[in-house]
């Protein structure tokens, strides 16, 4: 049982890692300010979910576990508040021309 | 690993603020001051100072950074570029930076338990605190009880600067302010805000009572206890959070948590000990180090909690 | 009973009255409140020298801890002096403030101005009682932030930059402090003053405690603008409203004198500031170079609170002068011109407060004939004048007799050479200002103006018979002062 | 050569705290001196931390079975010292929003241009 | 597996940095920065797993609120009108 809990949570872990990786990848590399939304929110939820129920699985049934699952479930409401909030306001700031700086490539 | 970590972060840490000097558009370098703070409170984990790090990523990337951008918003964005050559603060920070480093040769190693910093008055604090106070965080025992005036000191500067900001920016509650009014269609926001407010609230009582045991304490849950209403106004608007929690009671709180912490001081007198002698507050001392703890950390968290939103209303009320 | 108390109410009882301030609505009930407290506090200090000169240096452990556990508040003759000091100070202004603050501030903001006087009030009695080197710096950041908010209440806005101007370098001040503290922190392990003392002796050859010193001192020279950090001073003396620059000039910067003389002597002592980091030698070329070219720039200034600013930076020099000797007569001569400075100092800025009561401006040109109109003010500045430049029967003779006496003792004659170049130049300044005054015809349209209220000169003229009092007997003060550089000598030479 | 190594975590420190330090002297805006200011403190506060750490030790929060803690005093110090940063920031800030409403500029050489023409 | 974990998150900090001095615009820098506090919220929950101290979830708690609550409050504070709908506006996005 326990060896079960362990590749669980070493495995969410992992994909959690993953998806942070891929997340970050997209942060840098794609074009413009929209898509790179995006990839945030792949890191937002997915990865730092993954991370979290990983490390669930290895607090076991304790306060830990319940501070965990309190965090899960902020940010689950956080991430994605905060996302749309920024594309609002950048679609309503682009009207205002905020950009500084041509974007590069 | 934790080296490594440590190691990772500083170069980050610096990176941040080569990027902080070089950029020109101050709304940019505010985010990036915001980051080089979230990165130092990260670093404070790694160095084990938990206390410090919850209180530095409230201050830091919280309030700070928001009143950063609120100045911004209220004045302008561009630097211009230098017109003198900066030749001369070069030298002086060369200078003082060559000196340091100096100063540095002599130093014990970074982590070398054998330092005398560790081995003098900190290691008592940490055999003698459990037995004299009874409290497992140690910092709480030693900011509330050892240097507790320093802390009365604290809430004094912080008590300060919203009677400084009070005297500068003052409230406008009419007119437009650069927190605008336009909130009314945003139904994300308030849903969240709706489940959010009451969960944070309980959260920074949890802070408040907790900080005996873990980190946390007055300040910290001062700091969150401001932040829940700091997003109650964003989502309903200013006018509706100072209906809720008016300015006029803010100062009375921000006056009465002072207040409180000195109440303490000199009812321990008045009893016969010592100023902030908490021991002479109850029959047991140890009961009495609790009770005294368990006040002013209240005076503390009411006088952060109402100072930050007077800071906040102080700056997002301006006009534009 | 209570008067085991004192050194821990002499702070916490201005410090707890300011929010009580906040909350006052009424302007006057506000100033009532500030006026009582600060005579308490008056009080309580005068009650405290007749203690540490009953029964030597008093030790107040804070929270019953143990000297190095806890904070402790230590009082001995020197801090005795400067309590007196500032609590004196305080309790002449606010009798002046209620008229002057009336005029010069808004309504709606009197009581945050006397929550802010009580707060600095109560962080620099602080910085004097405490004998822990971090409360200092919390004590230090208490009187500026609040000094900042003072400034920047005055009525131009010039002010707003003034007090920027300060906030900028009293930060950078206080965080070289804080280095400071941080790095004897890490060689000794505590933070009690005393303490720290007796264990740098083993270590007191290492590039770190170099280091600390520096920082640490450097720091305070910021505080208490010695000659080029003093680049703040000018500013914030000129454009804080009159009360404000008169109780900084007589307090702020003698507090920061006073935690210098802490740090060379106490703290570090005289073996390792003097003899092997050379401060003395520095000090001196400082406060010589601070005393002649302040006062020079002192005389070529129209507005007459910059000329006094000005003249406040060169006077500062004549202390330090005093304390770079690091004899008994030196320091002795340093303490009691800092005693007398500040009586003077306030004196001169109370009474540029009344004339600008009734004129609106202290610009030399506006001046013009001003003693006919108002005679008893303009008496009380030349009589502050007199004292600056150093003339028989005023304090201000006695205190540079006694600098001329420690450095001829010395061996540093050129010194005194150029005390005696300085006071011409003082004369120089003042004379344009009485020139000014007495000799010149009011030009057409200006406004015809009538003597300064009663509670405005009374607590000028105050200052001023204190000060022709210590001119003809200074024995008391000199007294105070030799016993306390005594003791600071004493704790220097280990 | 381990005496160096002992040291660069703090040779790194000075080096931010140094940026803090010269954002502050060397720039005109009145802004970046109050974020100079903000940096140079929190260097600073790294700097003490540092000063805490024990290596082996842990957050000093008494529990059974673990004997090697940090330094608890420099925490509670930089505590201390983070608020009074804070308040300082505040009223740094406050003061710019000022000056600008009375300037019209937050630029301190073109203050110094607006004084000296007065 | 910690260690690799969090590795990456270092990784993506970094990564969170770069686009953080980039920009080019504000809303960059902002996301930036509500990326890097995510990521730091899960450095600190792995750093007490890592350490044996697990309690001090507190402050990752701590974090995600403050994280949020800034971020909302800057795009507020900085640019009022953002916020209402956006239904109305024919933004062409980037470019």
């Amino acid at each position: 049982m326990d060896m079960v809990l362990a590749v669980l949570s070493w495995s969410c872990l992992l994909g959690g890692a993953i998806f942070l990786l891929i997340g970050a990848l997209g942060v840098l590399r794609f074009p413009d300010f929209y898509t790179r939304l995006h990839a945030v929110s792949v890191c937002d939820t997915l990865g730092a979910g993954l991370v979290l129920a990983g490390l669930m699985l290895q607090g076991g049934f304790s306060l830990v576990t319940v501070k965990l699952l309190l965090m899960f479930y902020f940010m689950m409401f956080t991430g994605p508040t905060a996302v749309h909030a920024l594309a609002q306001a950048a679609m309503q700031g682009k009207l205002q021309a905020v950009v500084d700086e041509h974007e590069p490539e | 690993m934790e080296n490594l970590i440590n190691d990772v972060l500083l170069g980050l840490l610096m990176i941040t603020g080569f990027a902080i000097v070089r950029m020109k558009s101050l709304l940019g370098v505010t985010m990036l001051t915001s980051i080089y703070s979230l990165l130092s409170a990260s670093l404070f984990v790694v160095l084990d100072a938990v206390d410090v790090a919850l209180t530095e990523a409230a201050i830091g990337a919280g309030i700070a950074t928001v009143l950063m951008v609120a100045t911004v918003a209220l004045t302008t964005d561009e630097e211009k570029v230098p017109r003198h050559t900066p030749l001369l603060p070069l030298l002086v920070v060369m200078a003082t930076g060559a000196a340091l480093i100096y100063g540095t040769l002599d130093m014990p190693h970074h982590g070398d338990p054998l330092a005398p910093a560790h081995r003098y008055v900190a290691d008592s604090y940490l055999h003698d605190s459990p037995v004299e106070i009874g409290v497992p965080n140690v910092v709480t025992s030693v900011l509330a009880s050892y240097r507790g005036y320093d802390t009365l000191g604290e809430v004094t500067v912080i008590f300060t600067a919203a009677a400084g900001v009070l005297a500068l920016l003052g409230y406008r509650t009419r007119g437009r302010n650069i927190e605008a009014a336009g909130i009314r269609k945003q139904v994300v926001l308030r849903v969240i805000a709706k489940l959010f407010f009451p969960l944070i609230l309980l959260f920074a009582l949890y802070v408040q009572f907790h900080g005996d045991y873990g980190p946390g304490g007055g300040f910290q849950a001062g700091v969150i206890f401001a932040t829940g209403f700091i997003l109650y106004a964003l989502a309903f608007g200013l006018g509706t959070a100072q209906r809720l929690i008016p300015s006029q009671l803010l100062r009375i709180l921000a006056a009465a948590g002072v207040l409180i912490y000195a109440a303490v001081g000199l009812e321990s007198m008045l009893l016969g000990g010592k100023f902030l002698e908490y021991r002479v507050l109850a029959d047991d001392p140890i009961a009495g180090q609790h009770l005294g703890i368990l006040l002013i950390e209240l005076g503390v968290g009411i006088t952060v909690a109402s100072v930050m939103l007077i800071i906040y209303y102080g700056f997002v009320s301006r006009r534009h | 009973m209570l008067s085991t108390h004192l050194p821990a109410l002499q702070v916490v009882l201005p410090l707890a009255s300011a929010p009580v301030c906040l909350l006052l609505r009424h302007p006057r009930h506000a100033w009532a409140c500030a006026l009582t407290i600060s005579w308490l506090v008056l009080a309580i200090a005068v009650m405290l020298v007749q203690q540490v000169a009953a029964t030597g240096t008093i030790s107040y452990a804070i929270g019953a801890w143990a000297t190095p556990w806890g904070i402790e508040y230590r009082i001995d003759m020197a801090g005795a002096l400067m309590i007196l000091v500032v609590a004196t100070i305080g309790a002449v202004v606010l009798p002046f403030a209620g008229r002057s603050i009336q005029q010069e501030i808004r309504k709606k903001h009197s009581g945050l101005f006397y929550t802010c006087f009580l707060l600095c009030l109560a962080g620099l009695l602080g910085i004097v009682v405490t004998g822990d080197a971090f409360n200092l710096f919390v004590f230090l950041e208490i009187s500026s932030l609040s000094s900042y908010v003072l400034i920047s209440l005055g009525c131009t806005r010039r002010a707003l930059t003034a007090a920027f101007q300060y906030l900028v370098m009293g930060t950078i001040g206080a965080t070289f402090i804080l280095i400071g503290v941080g790095l004897l922190y890490m060689l000794t392990g505590t933070l009690n003053m005393v303490d720290i003392s007796q264990r740098l002796t083993e270590v007191a050859d290492t590039r770190t405690i170099r280091v600390a010193f520096a920082f640490v001192t450097v720091g305070v020279s910021i505080k208490l603008a010695l000659f080029p950090l003093h680049l703040w001073l000018p500013n914030a003396y000129t454009f804080a409203p009159s009360v404000v620059s008169a109780f900084f000039a007589a307090t702020a910067t003698k507090v920061g004198i006073y935690v210098l003389l802490r740090l060379f002597f106490t703290v570090f002592g005289i073996g390792f500031s003097f003899v092997a980091m050379h401060v003395g030698e520095i000090m001196m070329l400082l406060a010589a170079a601070a005393m002649m070219v302040a006062s020079l720039v002192a005389i070529f200034q129209n507005n007459v609170k910059r000329m006094l600013a000005y003249s406040s930076v060169a006077q500062i020099g004549y202390i330090i002068l005093g304390i770079s000797l690091a004899s008994r007569d030196g320091v002795a001569a340093g303490m009691i011109h800092l005693f007398n400075h500040a009586l003077i100092k306030c004196a001169l800025f109370l009474s540029l407060g009344c004339i600008f009561l009734r004129l609106g401006s202290v610009e030399l040109q506006d001046m013009r004939g001003l003693a006919k109109r108002m005679p008893w003010t303009m008496a009380a500045f030349v009589a502050g004048g007199l004292s600056l430049i150093g003339l028989p029967l005023t304090s201000g003779f006695i205190s540079k007799w006694y600098l001329v006496g420690a450095a001829l003792t010395d061996g540093y004659w050129p010194l005194a050479v150029l005390i005696l170049l300085s006071s011409l130049l003082a004369l120089i300044y003042i004379w344009r200002v009485v020139e000014t005054a007495y000799f010149q015809v009011p030009g057409a349209g200006m406004p015809l103006v009538k003597e300064a209220p009663a509670s405005m000169l009374i607590p000028a003229w105050l200052l001023i018979g204190a000060n022709f009092y210590i001119g003809v007997d200074a024995s008391l003060v000199s007294g105070i002062a030799h016993q306390a550089a005594g003791i600071l000598i004493e704790q220097g030479v280990r | 050569m381990s005496e160096l190594l002992g040291h660069y975590n703090y040779w790194i420190v000075i080096v931010l705290m140094m940026t803090g330090f010269y954002i502050v002297i060397a720039r005109p805006n009145l802004i970046k001196k109050v974020i100079g200011l903000f940096i140079f403190q929190t260097s600073v506060f790294i700097f003490f931390i540092s000063i805490a750490k024990v290596e082996g030790g842990t957050a000093p929060i008494i529990e059974e079975g673990i004997s090697v803690y940090s330094n608890p005093l420099p925490h509670v110090l930089i505590l201390t010292a983070i608020v009074v940063g804070l308040a300082t920031t505040a009223l740094g800030l406050a003061l710019v929003v000022r000056i600008r409403e009375a300037y019209g500029t937050i630029n301190e050489d073109d203050i110094h241009v607006q004084d000296e023409e007065r | 597996m910690f260690i690799a974990v969090s590795s990456v998150i270092l990784i993506a900090i970094a990564v969170g940095l770069v686009r953080a001095i980039r920009g080019p615009s504000l809303y960059d820098r902002v996301l930036a920065a509500n990326m890097i506090g995510t990521l730091t919220v899960l450095m600190v929950a792995i750093l007490g797993f890592m350490t044996g101290r697990p309690e001090f979830l507190d402050i990752a708690l701590v974090y995600v609120l403050i994280s949020f609550v800034s971020t909302l409050a800057v795009l507020r504070v900085h640019n009022p009108g953002a916020g209402t709908t956006a239904s109305s506006v024919k933004g062409s996005g980037e470019q």
